[in-house]
């Protein structure tokens, strides 16, 4: 019906133009033609959606004709992103149309065979039977599921089917956890739950290399958060202050943008902290009731103590820091300055990229700033994210198996020794899958990863996988990991399925978003929520019991229930209507908008989202929650881990090891972070800094053209990966704009076009992380670790480059 | 009679290109493909220009997003040999696929290239593409037509309700996605609305403004306001 | 007075009544030009414009550079025999015939350059059907179409007492010839007739002419970009013309005098004269081109000094200081002193300038669409394989033309030679005498061919 | 002149008069187009006062060119039929 519709619009002269032209004087035909489409004008219904491009969370609105998805746009009731995009929500379109998209399962005859088409009944009976003959043999520890980037109720289903199947190997790859509170907030605030940035009010934003308008907590939510720092009314214009090798395009638009030598932002918030307190510009009152280790302090055994403002104007004197950061001391006064008189103010460095080896005291250098200028627990400032809701689920039925399976140590090596503080150490995986320490996996579950793709040692990774007997993949696509399975059982694109998503992480409000499938399905494909409740029902008896919904849809409508029935929070809806509900809640009224559960259901697949923006537990209490119910300068929470390390493994135990030893004495639980010389590395003279960009979609969107063709704006780049060069270092080199480089590091090479750009350091070069097709910077990077947030270190490699 | 117009605030958009993404999936642009696109014909009715203070090495990044400008006074409505390009009585400068005969007299007469050619058959119509528009054929010049379609929709939507069409009712793809709220879209020719506000603002401008085109894309300049 | 039994001239009919091998060399050769161009335009038409080398923002390259160009050839011809004839020149007796040929020929292949042009040439007919005044390529259309028209006739009519010779002498294709004679019999009314008609059409032509290169320089001039916005690109565009158009009718001359032997008839002296009209023209052109460019340096304008140093010394210098040798440095050498080995400098100076003026064309369309004002990449244009067909093509088409018409009617005007032996002589001789003033003013009388 | 010329017969005649009616026909085609584009414009309040500037200058020109040749048609041929 859409064609000929179309046809006769092009019959008619394409779009507007012709009703123009032929105003007047419409002949016959083409008033039928009119006649017909309006006759022919297919059904149109805005489904509310969720976007799975980034962990932004934003809800979208699904435009579809009779069931037919013709669009995309922002789900302007949603919180997140109220309405607004980032390029990425777009190439959904070309995602869920990709023609290269998988049909349906397929199975791969025997272990280097070819992949072959294989009914859902057969393929599913393939991979129940062969875990349930591993749970017979009691191996069922030896199942390793790797999950991507996702959070919500799909993460609770394989969180509890592990559990109840009895393996302690759920292991997932992401930068960011959500459910955990940032490290630094744990050890300095002794917060459990996630810390939020109250961006909407605050006047100055400092940012240590977070990148708040491309990737950082969503890149919609941070350029809503700057434009409301941009002249906005009556309001003066708020400052944003960017500190960052290199210009991204944060930087760009900031106020001022602080290039600083990689890896130095710790020494840098020292510089700042020093400046503060020099110039007596700290907030006293703050630092005087709330804080602990700022001044020298005697502990019970009598033994004298550093505080942080000693340490600080001792160690970190500005032309020290200067030096070290290569940043000059008249910008490190002004930025303190700022920092210090412009109210409500917020220092971010939390997520993004480990900063370097020291990552741990560089963030909390960078929080103490926080600290000082008092802005914890106040508007504008940080706070911390409420719970949501949602019905309690039973616990998890284990029976023996599970019990005796889960116990077992993890093959990552979470939760131990080294990787003692960290809940997933994927970077460890593929080195001790080989080695089969502490124990062979039999069996893969790839979910919503592609190691083979983004793991720094994915060549590791692939051998690895080929001693898996049996390794199953949910991708939709025939991606590089999937290339490599036995069994594929292909998920819907996000469009086609059933989900919900719960932003824990952002402005403070909680939200859950649910969603239903906004398109019938395009192939033979099936959400994988649903397919691990029908292996969990096919293994029967615990497992089963566990388990118990029969759709994913009913594990939703059970979860959500709770925030019916939680006397709080709203399903979202329109500006206005909310403010006056804010308002009331304010003076305590709160009027259950729905009369039954099914009508609030209703409504949520209708608007997409419910959140609750007004219980805020934003009081300083609730943010202080260390024993000393102050902020920590010095840690006394890596203080007693550290003891009861050295305890358990003695004083040269991995733990400790990794944390640079017992003989830092106090500075390992103060935010010092040492000033290293400046290393000449004759060998590989530059850094190389990857870098998120704001078009790349998760998963690297090979398959969304329209991302691939106009990738960037700051380099003129195309369809292909490149590496950004100073024009001044590639003067030096030889190297002009768009000729071909070999950027050679001590792991590997990998041959890219070389873009001159001003916004580089001179002895730094910089490669996106690009996701189409061509050389990947992970080539480069060694496969190393931060062991406090097991995410890979991913700046810190040094390379050279020559023409190729 | 409305004129429908634009602001673009310098100072908010970030360069993120979602106004170039929601306008690709709203009007069935193309992706034209590697080969294509490394022989500079990728079409992108709304474009992130980048400009670079070169006098500083350093220096700053200006970003500045180029939609169709619908002057007033259009250079290139001027120069179509066929009446394929007009500006129509509500300011907005519309395209006639099926008259265009590919003589590219529009694209060169245009000082600000927002016109853009089907150098091939870049795509044929498929699945997930917007109905409202057509998909273009080879050998004709297409451009941003602010969403044309969705004036006509509203207006159909507005008349089978017996009102006028409510300011908000009718906004482009690209007004609708920027995160940065950098865009505003509305009726230049009622003073209260927020896009005559703004573009009365002592930061607005317009691009080659001596040329005496009359863009009804306004522009608000970087930084404060100055007096 | 055209008597058949004059056998003087039999040398003119010589190539339409035999044919030699070279003949069907050229052909074949020519034909195999134009056949690249057509399976260029094949695959253009399959695969759209795309097969090009334009691109965003050079969305004109070689196929608007060769309309100019083409379209610039085709002054060479109505208009100057036009002016030699006003001017009773009498050296113009052997030339005018083939100037006229170059325009009549040319003008089909410039206006094609147009449809070859054209992203949609399936609906060129739109320019009918919806055609619009305001756009200058309308007024192209409109003047070109006249020029066509006005060239035809104004090469036809001095044609009819030719035509009437081969009617009577040659054996073959008499009916064609019958027809287009127009029953031409030499007789005095039709004397007067067709010299009056030949009179007003001479007059009619030159405005004509000078509106269409006009309006050719309107299709950029009337744009507002840099280096395009220009008031003098009319007569810049004319003057370019004429020069290219005399140099392309130099070569045409050389070629068939070669050819044909005419030697007897095309002398050192018309080409010496030409080769003197050629340099004015590059005087000229020159002066043009200095005013031009002057203006738009001393204004200093931004972006007309973007494209200005494109052309001087950025990707484009190359064709800015080739075209300024070929179109002035190279004929102002060649042309200065004619006295010996007039022929040999005649013709370098004209293929030379051909060159120059085909460069001036590129140079003109190019490099302003390279640098668009606002911050886009800067767009280099290179032409592939079929821009290079196309051009090839059209130049042999217009050989293969001239040629094949010179198989079908005399290239030189038969009986305007006889008239010039018989009238000519006389009629100068005592035009002569009025000028000079001690002679008796002898009553004038109006020229009489009649006689 | 000396020789006989055999008497053109009736097709050349009707040709060469047809030749003169196709010009009449292309001319009037021309003035009839340009004369449509000025409706067009006019219609479509698209500046008609261009067309109807370029029209005064075209279509004189053309009729000019259609009497030149008409004259010619007629002077050439009717002069046969005299002697």
């Amino acid at each position: 019906m859409r064609v000929t519709r179309r046809t006769f619009l092009q019959v008619l002269g394409g779009t507007a133009g012709a009703a123009a032209l032929a105003r007047g004087q419409l002949t016959t035909t083409e008033q039928a033609g009119q006649n017909l489409e309006r006759w022919a004008t297919p059904e149109e219904v805005g489904v509310p959606s969720l976007c799975q491009q980034c962990p932004g969370g934003c809800g979208i609105l699904v435009r579809t004709l009779d069931g037919e998805v013709a669009g995309i746009s922002g789900n302007a009731l949603h919180p997140i992103n109220r309405g607004a995009l980032c390029p990425k929500a777009f190439g959904g379109l070309q995602l869920l149309y990709d023609p290269h998209r998988l049909k349906g399962p397929m199975a791969r005859d025997g272990k280097h065979g070819a992949l072959r088409p294989i009914a859902w009944e057969e393929a599913l009976r393939l991979a129940t039977q062969r875990l349930a003959e591993l749970r017979q043999q009691g191996l069922s520890h030896t199942v390793a599921i790797l999950g991507g980037q996702y959070r919500g109720y799909r993460d609770t289903l394989w969180k509890r089917f592990a559990e109840a199947y009895g393996t302690p190997n759920y292991i997932r790859v992401r930068c960011l956890a959500p459910e955990h509170p940032a490290l630094t907030h744990r050890l300095m605030q002794g917060v459990e739950a996630p810390l939020g940035y109250d961006l909407a009010q605050a006047r100055l934003i400092l940012s240590f290399g977070a990148g708040l308008l491309e990737s950082w907590l969503g890149p919609v939510h941070g350029s809503l958060a700057f434009a409301n720092l941009r002249s906005a009314g009556d309001r003066p214009r708020g400052r944003l202050i960017h500190v960052d090798p290199r210009r991204s395009q944060t930087a760009a638009k900031a106020d001022r943008w602080v290039p600083i030598i990689p890896g130095t932002d710790g020494i840098l918030a020292l510089g700042l902290a020093n400046a503060l307190i020099r110039e007596r510009l700290y907030d006293h009152e703050f630092v005087e009731t709330h804080t602990f280790g700022f001044e020298d302090w005697v502990d019970e055994t009598g033994q004298r103590h550093t505080g942080f403002k000693n340490l600080v104007l001792r160690e970190y004197g500005l032309i020290t820091v200067s030096r070290a950061t290569g940043v000059p001391v008249k910008t490190i006064l002004e930025v303190a300055r700022d920092l210090a008189t412009i109210k409500p103010a917020v220092v971010i460095g939390e997520r993004g990229p480990s900063y370097g080896p020291d990552d741990l005291h560089t963030r909390m250098a960078i929080h103490s700033l926080n600290a000082l200028v008092g802005n914890i627990g106040v508007p504008g400032g940080l706070m911390i994210q409420g719970d949501l809701p949602l019905t309690p689920l039973p616990p998890v039925a284990q029976d023996l198996a599970a019990k005796r399976g889960g116990a077992r140590p993890r093959i990552d090596g979470a939760g131990l020794g080294e990787y003692l503080l960290v809940s997933d150490a994927p970077q460890a995986l593929p080195e001790r899958m080989l080695s089969r320490d502490p124990y062979p996996v039999n069996a893969l579950f790839l979910f919503a990863s592609n190691p083979l793709a983004n793991h720094p040692a994915k060549e590791a990774f692939a051998k690895a996988m080929e001693q898996v007997p049996l390794v199953v993949s949910f991708s939709p696509f025939l991606d590089e990991s999937s290339a490599l399975a036995d069994l594929i059982l292909p998920d819907h694109t996000y469009l086609e399925r059933w989900q919900d998503d719960q932003v824990t992480h952002l402005a403070g409000f909680t939200c859950f978003s649910l969603a239903q499938a906004a398109a019938t399905p395009r192939h033979d494909t099936r959400n994988t929520a649903d397919v691990v409740l029908q292996i969990a029902k096919t293994l029967g008896g615990s497992i089963a019991k566990s388990l118990p919904w029969k759709t994913f849809e009913a594990l939703l409508h059970e979860g959500a229930q709770g925030l019916y029935e939680a006397g709080r929070g709203y399903v979202v809806s329109v500006h206005a209507e909310e403010s006056l509900r804010k308002i009331l809640e304010r003076q305590g009224y709160w009027a259950p908008e729905f009369k039954t559960y099914d009508e609030f259901w209703q409504a949520l697949l209708k608007r997409g989202a419910w959140w609750d923006p007004t219980s805020l537990p934003v009081g300083r209490n609730a943010l202080l929650r260390t024993p000393s119910g102050k902020f920590e300068f010095y840690s006394t929470s890596l203080k007693r881990w550290v003891d009861e390390a050295t305890k358990r493994e003695g004083k040269t135990g991995p733990f400790v090891t990794a944390l640079g030893g017992q003989d830092r004495g106090d500075l390992l639980f103060l935010p010092a972070v040492a000033i290293s010389p400046a290393q000449e590395a004759e060998a590989f003279p530059l850094r190389l800094i990857t870098y998120r960009l704001v078009t790349r979609p998760l998963g690297g969107g090979k398959n969304q053209p329209w991302l691939l063709e106009q990738p960037a704006v700051h380099v003129k780049t195309s369809w292909e990966n490149w590496v950004e060069v100073h024009p001044e270092t590639g003067a030096k080199l030889g190297i002009s704009d768009g000729d071909w480089v070999w950027v050679e590091s001590a792991k590997g090479r990998i041959r890219l076009r070389a873009k001159l750009y001003s916004g580089t350091r001179r002895d730094v070069v910089q490669i996106p992380l690009f996701g189409g097709k061509g050389p990947n910077p992970n080539d480069l990077i060694a496969n190393e670790a931060d062991l406090f947030r097991g995410f890979g270190l991913l700046n810190t490699t040094r390379v050279r480059i020559g023409k190729a | 009679m409305a004129l429908w117009g634009m602001v673009i605030d310098l100072d908010r958009c970030t360069g993120c290109q979602a106004c170039v993404m929601a306008c690709k999936a709203e009007n069935n642009v193309p992706a034209v493909g590697p080969k294509e696109a490394s022989r500079e014909r990728i079409i992108s009715w709304m474009q992130v220009l980048t400009e670079e203070d070169k006098e500083h090495p350093d220096g700053k990044l200006r970003f500045l997003p180029r939609p169709c400008l619908h002057c007033d006074d259009p250079p290139c409505t001027k120069v179509c040999p066929v009446y394929a390009t007009y500006r129509d009585p509500e300011g907005i400068v519309a395209q006639i696929y099926a008259r265009c005969i590919g003589c590219r007299f529009c694209m060169a007469a245009c000082p600000y290239n927002a016109k853009y050619f089907n150098w091939h058959t870049y795509q044929k119509e498929g699945p997930g593409q917007n109905p409202d528009v057509s998909v273009r054929q080879k050998g004709i010049v297409e451009k941003c037509t602010f969403c044309h379609h969705r004036l006509q929709k509203a207006r159909e939507r507005a008349l089978a309700e017996h009102r006028e069409i409510e300011p908000g009712e009718y906004v482009p793809a690209c007004a609708e996605a920027c995160p940065a709220r950098a865009i505003v879209f509305g009726d230049l020719s009622d003073p209260s609305s927020e896009v005559s506000k703004l573009a009365r603002s002592p930061r607005a401008f317009r691009l080659q403004e001596e040329l005496g085109t009359k863009p009804k894309v306004i522009y608000l300049t970087e930084g404060e306001a100055r007096g | 007075m055209a008597d058949p039994a004059d056998t003087r001239d039999a040398i003119l009919l010589a190539p339409i009544e035999r044919t030699g091998r070279g003949f069907y060399w050229a052909v074949a050769i020519l034909s195999l030009g134009v056949l690249w161009g057509a399976v260029a335009y094949a695959v253009q038409l399959d695969g759209g414009l795309g097969v090009t080398g334009l691109h965003q923002p050079v969305s004109w390259g070689f196929y608007v550079t060769n309309f100019v160009f083409f379209i610039g050839i085709s002054h060479a011809g109505t208009l100057i025999s036009a002016i030699l004839r006003l001017s009773r020149a009498e050296w113009r007796r052997p030339i005018t015939r083939m100037a006229e040929v170059i325009t009549v020929m040319v003008l089909f292949i410039g206006a094609g350059q147009i449809l070859v042009d054209l992203g949609r040439p399936d609906r060129v007919m739109n320019v009918i059907r919806h055609g619009r005044y305001q756009s200058p390529l309308l007024w192209d259309a409109t003047s070109i179409s006249a020029y066509l028209t006005a060239s035809l006739v104004y090469l036809w009519l001095p044609m009819i007492p030719d035509i009437a010779i081969l009617r009577d002498r040659l054996g073959k294709r008499k009916f064609f010839y019958t027809v287009l004679a127009l029953g031409w019999q030499g007789t005095e009314r039709q004397h007067k007739v067709l010299n009056r008609a030949i009179a007003v059409m001479a007059v009619l032509v030159i405005p004509i002419a000078v509106s269409v290169h006009t309006v050719v320089s309107f299709v950029f001039s009337m744009t507002l970009q840099p280096m395009w916005h220009s008031t003098i690109f009319g007569p810049y565009f004319v003057v370019g013309a004429i020069f290219s158009g005399i140099a392309a009718l130099i070569v045409a001359m050389l070629i068939f005098r070669k050819a044909y032997g005419l030697q007897g008839y095309l002398r050192p002296i018309h080409f010496r004269y030409l080769g003197q009209l050629l340099l004015v023209m590059a005087l000229l052109w020159f002066y043009f081109t200095f005013t031009e460019y002057l203006t738009g340096y001393y204004g200093g304008e931004v972006e007309e000094m973007k494209v200005f140093w494109g052309k001087f010394w950025g990707p484009f210098s190359l064709f800015f200081w080739g075209m300024v040798l070929a179109n002035f440095v190279i004929p102002l050498f060649c042309l200065v002193r004619l006295e010996r080995r007039t022929i040999g400098k005649v013709l370098t100076a004209s293929l030379s300038v051909i060159v120059g003026m085909w460069l001036e064309r590129f140079i003109i369309v190019v490099p302003t669409l390279s640098y668009p004002r606002l911050p886009f990449p800067e767009g280099i244009y290179w032409p592939t394989w079929v821009e290079w067909g196309e051009t090839a093509a059209s130049f042999a088409l217009f050989a293969l033309f001239y040629l094949l018409f010179t198989k079908v009617f005399p290239i030189i005007s038969i009986w305007e030679i006889q008239e010039g032996r018989e009238v000519g002589l006389k009629e100068v001789e005592e035009r002569l005498l009025t000028y000079l003033p001690d002679t008796v003013e002898p009553e004038f009388t109006p020229v009489d061919r009649g006689g | 002149m000396d020789r006989p010329h055999p008497l053109p017969d009736r097709t050349v005649k009707i040709l060469q008069w047809a030749m003169a009616g196709g010009f009449i026909l292309f001319v009037g085609a021309i003035v009839t187009w340009i004369i449509h584009l000025i409706r067009t414009a006019w219609w479509l309040r698209d500046v008609p006062s261009a067309s109807i500037g370029i029209s005064l200058v075209a279509i004189p020109v053309f009729l000019v060119l259609l009497g030149v040749v008409l004259y010619v048609f007629w002077g050439l041929l009717t002069d046969r039929s005299e002697r």
